[in-house]
Formats: structure tokens, C-alpha cells, sequence
């Protein structure tokens, strides 16, 4: 943690931030408090996101960019404003690179996908290969594995090292000249790791390929310049950086969002369109066919506000801490051990453990019954979890409203649970 | 949320000793089951006894990973099955689907489901319903491909 | 109309359903009060929506289908209750058929994308015909045109009739055994047309081909049946319904949900995730990649059920009469021509026309100052304006909160429109 | 919302009886701009005299179809650049630009945007402010075309 970090948290009031968390008052069963800690599925959202919907839909919901109304003008204005707001929040100078999806998964399906339509030398073919990592989410893999099957390239991978970083010993070995894409999670949702994406696109650059980042963990927990890491696209979503579901991001160069071909066809993406053949609008219209989650981008720039307010260097040194605190409480309980890395260097809030002789379903079934809500499961990262020869985990994810207290409580929750199926 | 009312003691018991486990032969079919959620899968071998309609169900014998309720839900399905002729073990299957989806207000047969009537309380906790029931859809594929495939046979011969 | 639709006006009460609508009593420029007649583009939201998303929010947010936790139970259960109500309003049977996507155009997208990979005998290539409509929204025949040019397969269409009916005098030349997929507009949102699909599809399945029906004007306007229409696909759109923004529907037959390829990969719609290969959830998951618009189904849930408690035979009636009131009204005006059927006779609530000697534009602009949102443009079907030999009308589309009073007011404003501009 | 802010009476008679109408011989660039959410489409030719730097736009024609805003606007356009010199008319282009773009926030000058001044009114129109832009984009991408396609000759000379 560098001073800047330690000298954000300083401000920080995490009591204050709570009070704009309206489920964070929430009792559940047994009148037990909500000890939220699977923010890495999804966050939770403050009052100013929830205050950002409700007044649209009430006072200025409309169809954009169609109309010649005043209602029309207010909505579409909102929306375009949303964009350029998200757009300064990643640090991306043109709003215009700048798609909004419906979640992180269709920004990478969408990359995936056109490029098995692409003219020329960006077109995925035979004997072309496509290098991920063995630590990414399935929506970072499926897209990959589903372009290399139907275009005949060859999907290859970065394997993890036992603490649970990417192994980038034999990097001239798997992105070559041969390589077309290298697809890297920024940071891990199940080992937290935070990967040396700048480098790795320096590598990939090289040799030609795009560089596709997963920002889906980086952009709610750290400040984020797209630009900077040397990508040719960021994929995020809204529902993790406390915005709301249905809206995802995808940043692109904008050079290479007017090069490569349309992903999904339809009203708002053309140009012209006549029966024999249609010509396309520019980006980021042409990668938003349909009415776009027009409510939701309004929230997610409601969101990306509601951080900036915050100041993303005082969330991350806020997480930073909470995630050193978790790993600590952990490495206390006897027959614990964490997946990734077990210092908090280098890694994000995610924190995925096994306890031994309880599966994880049966942790976490015990966690809730305390108040306490994580993930139990493969996190969408069943790959990741062979490497460690583990079929699940339990996560436990914190956010920029959890507290230390809570932690605590995450804590005892566990010896509960290791007493409670007499493994303690 | 009482802990207790989900995992009863008759659980955790088939739980840490698991009944018929481990891959035997001979058997007709054998499928391989997962629970997309969590990972969590089942091998899982069926042998019948006779190839005509009258079938019983001689042997089930499993390789599971799984949540103690996953594991205990094989264990006692198949403490139910074997012997049982396989018309008999379908609408014990049934019976237990339907206790699974009832949200906890179907009130189970202790003289057909026996042991199984312990879960009655899983049907109150949504995200444990599938692991519940992961055996027993297992089960029921592989007695599908068991009875299926002699069928086949006389098709085509 | 028929004597049960003339029956199920009589119980309804427009003002009390206006009161549901926040918006409605909103004030526009100079104190006018909104006169909203742009439902066809995006209807507004009642109370009853805005309440189910921010109860969600505040009190039961979480991701689904993934977490074991007091939280993720009541998200994943609300989810789904979403789903079979759904379901049930469309006349599906089984809710695994109703697969949530962002929105009307992403549904007619995944059809047409899963072609091109299917196995067998469904897959769309070269010597293969798509048959579609010159009446079809752009999202309705860019995917076509995408997927034809991509595989090789010839895309052909149904001319319209000089009323802005289908001309199905060709059709057995049209639809023939080269052909793979027909997709059809239910009710057209620029002529206003209700097409006989039912009629089309048992065509259609004579000869093997799918059959693909763009219900996004219909589910909002008529009581639908989705199985009845003999469809093998129904798409549809929830912010035209009285839902949110950020959510649509595809309907499926289940077996083709089975059989077809993954459309989207990620997070959610797999079975088992290698690097070396995958495996797919079964429907309606396989479709659902990603955390998918989980409020937003919701929402829909709650227009859906706000829409049955109207009940849609009352909706249709109420649509009916006040479209044969607009045409009617729109007839009294000289210089006013309707483009699509001018009697209220199988035929849907938008009205686009043109006002000899303005510009469409021009004619919103002026209704606008009057309060009245029209829309004016192509509404994203420029082929059907083509062939009515104009490039952009204006278009009113009531809904179910529409007044015959709304109506005088746009008719006394077209005659302003045409004062102004000196053409009366 | 004063619709006479938008419709100036200079606007509505350009848009009447619009100045250099119809496509003319000669030209060295044409170019054709639609507008996505309309469908407003325009063709647009332009002619310059003189081959190097120092080029004048010698003429502008047009077919255009669209609204009073777009109909004026590439009349007024076509007014104010011909006879100018490339440099001079393109330092309108840019102040037109801002002016629309200024969301009615920037005082228009007219001793250099004569008639243009009277679009000022458009910029508090945002679904507007592409129809006045569509001429002035058509006409400066001909500009670039046509200044471009000699350079090209020479290079490939
Ligand atoms: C007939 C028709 N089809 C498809 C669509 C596309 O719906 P969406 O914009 O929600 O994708 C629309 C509306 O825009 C429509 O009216
Ligand atoms: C690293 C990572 N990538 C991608 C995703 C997919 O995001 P979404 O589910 O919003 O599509 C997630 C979260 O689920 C994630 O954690």
C-alpha cells in the first residue's frame, strides 16, 4: 500500500457511506443484521443511484436519440451525459468510445463475435490463436473458446502459479506471431489477483494482437484509466460498481469500434437501411442496436458519481484495508486456507477460501443463518479452481461499505461453522 | 432460519458415512451429472435386474462431490432404491420431487420415503433444492439409458 | 371490433388508470400539460413498476441463480416469479421458454446469430432463403441481413399492398423449400398493420422453415397467445409494455432452445466450464450469459401483472377505439394523409402520416411547443417509408393511459402546424 | 419554448426559396450525408478553383430533402462559402460549429456568419442541431475529398 493509499483512508467515514445503503438496514431472518460480503457478484446500490431511476422513469422517461420532443430531448440528453460521465470516470477523452451493453459478458461476446466477421487481417481464422488465462471468469473464456471453435483458431492460456498469479515464465511462447488476441482479467473475482495487464498488452502489442481487458473487478475497486493500460478494450458492468443490473460497458479504441463489423443489427445502429443492403451509424450508435437500458445508464452515471464523490483512491485504500483485515481473520482459524494470494499485495477484495472437511454450500449455509451473505460455488471460475484441485469455494468479497466489524462477524461465523459440522 | 431444521441429524449422518458408495460393476448405465451453480457432480451406475418391463433395480452405486446434502441424498436414495422394483423407485422419485418443490408445505409419507422424509425441510432453503436432488436425477437418466437401450437393441435387431 | 372488445371498454376508466402514471401530470414548457402520444417508440411507467425496481433495490438486491444466502433466495425467487408471470401473460406454458434478454432487438439478434453455427439441418448457408417484410422495423431485418450476407444465404421479402397490408399474392413463390427461416412484424410499428402470422407460420412449417414473429408492438396492445400463433420464436420488448428499460423477451419453442447453439458465452449458461471445452446449462439459462437484467425482469414482472389486472382485452378494445377516433380525426384535416390502413380495422395504434408541404420534423416541432410528443423521422422502418414513397412521417401512437381529449389536442395542433408554416 | 426562436423568418424564406439548389456541372467532389435518426439525405457537390493551397470554393450545389432547419441551413451555407477561400469558408464551418454546439450559449457574430446568425436559435433544439449540421458536414467532407483526390494524383504521379 503505497502513503497516497493510507493517506485516502484517512477521510474516509465508512459509517457515512453506509447510511446511503438502504438494504445495509435491512434485518434479515432472526432479526440479524445484513453482513453483506458477496460484493463481488453484485454491490449493493446507495440512495443517489436509486433516486437517479426513479426520477427518470418519473419525470423524463422517453425513447433517445428518435425523437423531437422535450421529453425526448431531456432523455436523451440524460443518456449522453451518463456516457460522458462514465467516460471521465475510466479516464477515456471521447465519450464516443464509450458502448453501453447490458453487462460485462455481452462487451467480451461482443468483441469475440465480430471478429469472426472482420475484414481483413483483424479476422480470427485457422491456424490464428487467442491467448487468455487459466484465472479468468467464464465470461472471459466462453466467448473465446466459442469464437475459436466456429472460425478454427486455436484457443491457448496463461497458467497460475501456486499463489495464484498469472505464470508469465513462458510469455514468448504463448503470444507469438501467430497470436490474435490476448484476453486478460485486470482483476481475478475468485483469487483476487491483479494482473500486470499494462505489461501484458506492451507484450501483445508487439506482435500485432488486440488487447482485450475483463475490467468487471478493476473498475468498482480501483482508479482506472483505460488509456493507460495499453488496451484496445475495457470490459466493465454496472450492477458491481454500485449502479444498477442491465448496463455494462464496453470502452473501445475508437479507430477499431469504426473498423471492425456490427454485432448486432437493428433500429439505432444504421446509417441507412434499405432492403438489399444497410450501411452503419458511427460508434458508439452502431454498437447499441434497439432502445438501449436507457434508465440503467443514467444510473450507471449516477454511480460512477456517487464514486468519484468518493474519490476511487479512498474506496481502494478502503478495500485494501479491509481485504489485509479478512486475510488476517482468516489465516486465525486453523483448517483455513485462502485461494490466491494471502497477502494483501497486489490484489483485490475478492477472497476465496476452503474450509477443511465443510463444503462450501454448508459454510455458507451456516454464514447465513449468522447474517452473513457470500458466495459458495465455483464463482464462475471453475478452471481456476481445478488448478488448486478444489471443486468450489467459499468468497468472501467486502466493498467500500463493509466494516471491520463485520469481518469480525464473517470470523466467528466460521469457527460456527467448523464447531457446528464438528471439524473444529 | 433454524440451522437445525435443515440439516437433521439423520443427514449428517448418511453425510460422513455415505451409504453404497464408490463405482461397482456390473451395471446398464451410467451418467454423469452436474450442478451448473457450484460445481458440484455425481457419476452415478444403475444395474436392473432382467430386461423386460417387471425391472428391478439390483444395484446403484455413485462417485459424488458434493454439499452434505447433495452427498446424504444419494446415500439415502439409494438405501430406497435397491431391491425396489423400478416402477415402485419412479414414484418414490416423484414423491420426493414434489416434497422438494412444495416450499415446505408438503407433507412427506414416512412409510414410503423413510429415511428421505428428513429433507423435508431442504424444500425451505431455494438454493439447496438442486442439491438435493442431483442423485436422484442422476438416478433417474441412468434408469431412462438402462431401459432405453435394450429397447434399442430389439429396434434394431 | 368485435361485440367482447366493445363489452370491455365499458369498465374501463382511463382517468384511473392516468393516475397510475406519475409522469402524465408532469408540465412541459410553458405550463402545457404532456400530451404523450409516442407509446409506439416507448410507453410510460406506472407507479406499480417504479415501486417493484426500487423495492428490489432497497430490500432484496442481490445476483442470482448463484448464491446461497437469505438475499440471493428472495432475488432468485423473484426472478423467476418474473419469468412464470411472464410466461403466463404471453400464453406460454412452460416459463423455461421465456428467455430474458436487454431488449426486442437483442431477441430477433439471437435467432438470427445461432443460425449461422446450428448443427444440421438448421443452419442458415449458401442456397438457403430468409424470407421477411418490407413493413419490418430495422430491427427486424438488419440481424437478417447480417446473417445472409455472413453464410451466403439469400434474403427475400413480402411486398405491401398500396393499403400497408402484407401482398401475399406471391407467397408460394416466396415461401418455398429453399426456405429456412420466415420473420414476421405481428403488428407494424409504422403502418399500424396486425399481420395474419398464424396464416404465415402454417405456411412456413409446410415447407420446414422456422418461423420468427417480431411481437414488440403486439404483446403491448393485444391479448396474446404466443403458441397459438403457430410461432416458433416471439420477440418482444418490456419498455413498450409499461416495463423498464434494459429488458426483453425471447419466446422459444423448448426444443429449439435445446437444439440451437449458445448465443452469448459467459457466466450463468453453462453446464461445466474447461479450457479445453464447455458445456451448456439447459434453457432458458443457456441464453442468459452474464449476471443477467435482474430488476429489470422484475419490473417487467410487475408491468405484466399491472397489465393483466387492466386486463389486455380492455387494453385492445381501449387502443381500438381511440386509434378509429384518431384516424377519424387525422380525416378531418385537408392535407393529411395516413400512410397504412385508415380504418381501426386489424389494425394496431400507430398512425404515421404526412402533412402535404411540411416536413415531419417540422410538424413535431410545432405539436411539441403544443405539448404533444409525436414521433417524427422513419421510426426505423425506412424500406416501408420507401414504399410509400416518402422518406419520414410523423407517426401518434396511443396507449392504454391515451384520452380522446389528447386527440383533439394533436388535431387542433396539426391545423396550427399547417397555419404556421402556411400550407393551410 | 418559443418556436420563433427556432423559425426565424431569414430560415423559413431560405427554406422556401432555397439558394444554389439543384446538382451543377462542374464539381471535383460528391458527396452524399444522411441523417441516421430521420432519414433527411443530401448530396452535395462542390467545385473549387485552382489546384494548390491557395483554392477557392468556386461552387456548392445540392439535392437536398429534409426540414426547414436543414433546407435553410444548406442554403445559407451555400451563400455564405461560395466565392470564398477554402481556409476562410472552412473558419465558418468551426464557427457554426460552436455556435450549435454552445447549447444557445454563444453569441453569434454576424459580420462573419451573416445569415447563419439567424440559426442561433437551433442550438436550444438538440434533435435539431444535427439538421442545421447536415449540409455543413456534407459539404465539408467534399472539401477534404476534393482537395484530397489531386494530392492523390500526385502522389501516385
Ligand atoms: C416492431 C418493432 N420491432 C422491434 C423493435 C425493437 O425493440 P427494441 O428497441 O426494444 O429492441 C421495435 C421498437 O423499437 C418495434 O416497434
Ligand atoms: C471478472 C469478471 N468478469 C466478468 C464478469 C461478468 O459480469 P456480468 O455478469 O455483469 O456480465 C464478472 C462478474 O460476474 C467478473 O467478476
Amino acid at each position: 500500500m503505497t502513503t497516497g493509499m493510507i493517506a485516502a483512508t484517512v477521510g474516509y467515514d465508512v459509517e457515512r457511506v453506509r447510511a446511503d445503503f438502504p438494504i445495509l438496514a435491512r434485518r434479515l431472518a432472526d432479526d440479524r443484521p445484513l453482513v453483506y460480503l458477496d460484493s463481488a457478484n453484485t454491490s449493493q446500490k446507495p440512495e443517489q443511484v436509486l433516486r437517479a431511476l426513479d426520477e427518470h422513469y418519473r419525470w423524463r422517461n422517453s425513447n433517445v436519440g428518435r425523437a423531437v420532443h422535450q421529453l425526448g430531448d431531456a432523455a436523451t440528453a440524460d443518456y449522453e451525459a451518463a456516457r460522458a460521465t462514465v467516460a471521465t470516470f475510466v479516464g477515456a477523452t471521447d465519450p464516443a468510445e464509450v458502448v453501453f451493453t447490458k453487462n460485462a459478458s455481452e462487451s467480451l461476446n461482443l468483441v469475440a463475435g465480430v471478429l469472426a466477421w472482420a475484414d481483413g487481417a483483424r479476422r480470427v481464422g485457422p491456424g490464428d490463436e487467442v491467448v487468455i488465462t487459466e484465472m479468468e471468469h467464464h465470461s472471459n473464456i466462453v466467448p473465446w473458446q466459442l469464437l475459436c471453435e466456429r472460425t478454427g483458431a486455436t484457443l491457448r492460456w496463461f497458467g497460475l502459479t501456486d499463489e495464484g498469479r498469472l505464470d508469465l515464465s513462458g510469455v514468448d511462447a504463448l503470444i507469438t506471431e501467430r497470436t490474435k488476441v490476448v484476453s486478460v482479467a485486470w482483476v481475478s473475482n475468485m483469487l483476487g489477483t491483479v494482473n500486470p495487464v499494462a505489461d501484458i498488452a506492451r507484450r501483445a502489442h508487439e506482435v500485432g494482437a488486440l488487447v482485450v481487458v475483463d475490467g468487471s473487478q478493476a473498475v468498482p475497486q480501483l482508479p482506472v484509466d483505460v488509456a493507460g493500460t495499453g488496451a484496445d478494450f475495457v470490459a466493465f458492468t454496472g450492477h458491481k460498481m454500485v449502479g444498477p443490473t442491465g448496463i455494462g460497458v464496453l470502452w473501445g479504441r475508437r479507430e477499431l469500434l469504426e473498423e471492425l463489423p456490427p454485432f448486432l443489427g437493428g433500429g439505432s445502429m444504421i446509417e441507412t437501411v434499405r432492403m438489399e443492403g444497410s450501411t452503419w451509424a458511427p460508434p458508439p450508435a452502431k454498437y447499441e442496436a434497439g432502445t438501449p437500458p436507457i434508465a440503467e445508464a443514467i444510473g450507471l452515471g449516477a454511480a460512477a458519481d456517487y464514486l468519484s464523490g468518493l474519490g476511487m483512491a479512498a474506496v481502494a485504500a478502503h478495500e485494501h484495508a479491509i481485504t489485509a483485515y479478512t486475510l488476517e481473520g482468516l489465516r486465525s482459524i486453523s483448517g483455513v486456507s485462502v485461494l490466491g494470494p494471502t497477502e494483501a499485495v497486489d490484489r483485490g477484495g475478492a477472497v476465496s477460501f476452503v474450509v477443511d472437511g465443510v463444503h462450501p454450500h454448508d459454510v455458507s449455509q451456516v454464514l447465513d443463518s449468522y447474517g452473513v451473505a457470500v458466495r459458495a460455488g465455483h464463482h464462475c471460475a471453475k478452471p481456476a479452481h481445478r488448478r488448486f484441485g478444489v471443486q468450489s469455494s467459499t468468497r468472501a468479497s467486502a466493498y467500500l461499505y463493509t466494516t471491520k466489524t463485520e469481518i469480525d462477524t464473517l470470523v466467528d461465523g466460521i469457527h460456527r461453522v467448523r464447531k457446528y459440522f464438528k471439524v473444529a | 432460519m433454524s440451522l437445525d431444521a435443515l440439516y437433521q441429524e439423520i443427514i449428517l449422518d448418511h453425510y460422513r458415512r455415505p451409504h453404497h458408495a464408490g463405482l461397482r460393476e456390473p451395471y446398464d448405465a451410467e451418467t454423469r451429472h452436474v450442478n451448473p451453480t457450484c460445481g458440484d457432480e455425481i457419476t452415478l451406475r444403475v444395474h436392473l435386474s432382467g430386461t423386460t418391463a417387471g425391472d428391478t433395480v439390483a444395484d446403484v452405486s455413485y462417485d459424488a462431490e458434493g454439499c452434505s446434502i447433495s452427498q446424504a441424498s444419494v446415500s439415502v436414495m439409494s438405501d430406497l432404491v435397491i431391491g425396489k422394483p423400478v416402477a415402485d423407485a419412479m414414484t418414490l422419485h416423484d414423491e420426493f420431487l414434489t416434497l422438494m418443490q412444495g416450499r415446505g408445505a408438503v407433507e412427506p409419507d414416512e412409510d414410503t420415503l423413510e429415511d428421505a422424509v428428513a429433507f423435508a425441510g431442504v424444500a425451505k432453503f431455494p438454493a439447496r433444492i438442486k442439491c438435493a436432488l442431483l442423485g436422484w436425477m442422476a438416478w433417474k437418466d441412468a434408469v431412462a439409458q438402462a431401459t432405453r437401450a435394450p429397447m434399442s437393441k430389439e429396434e434394431t435387431a
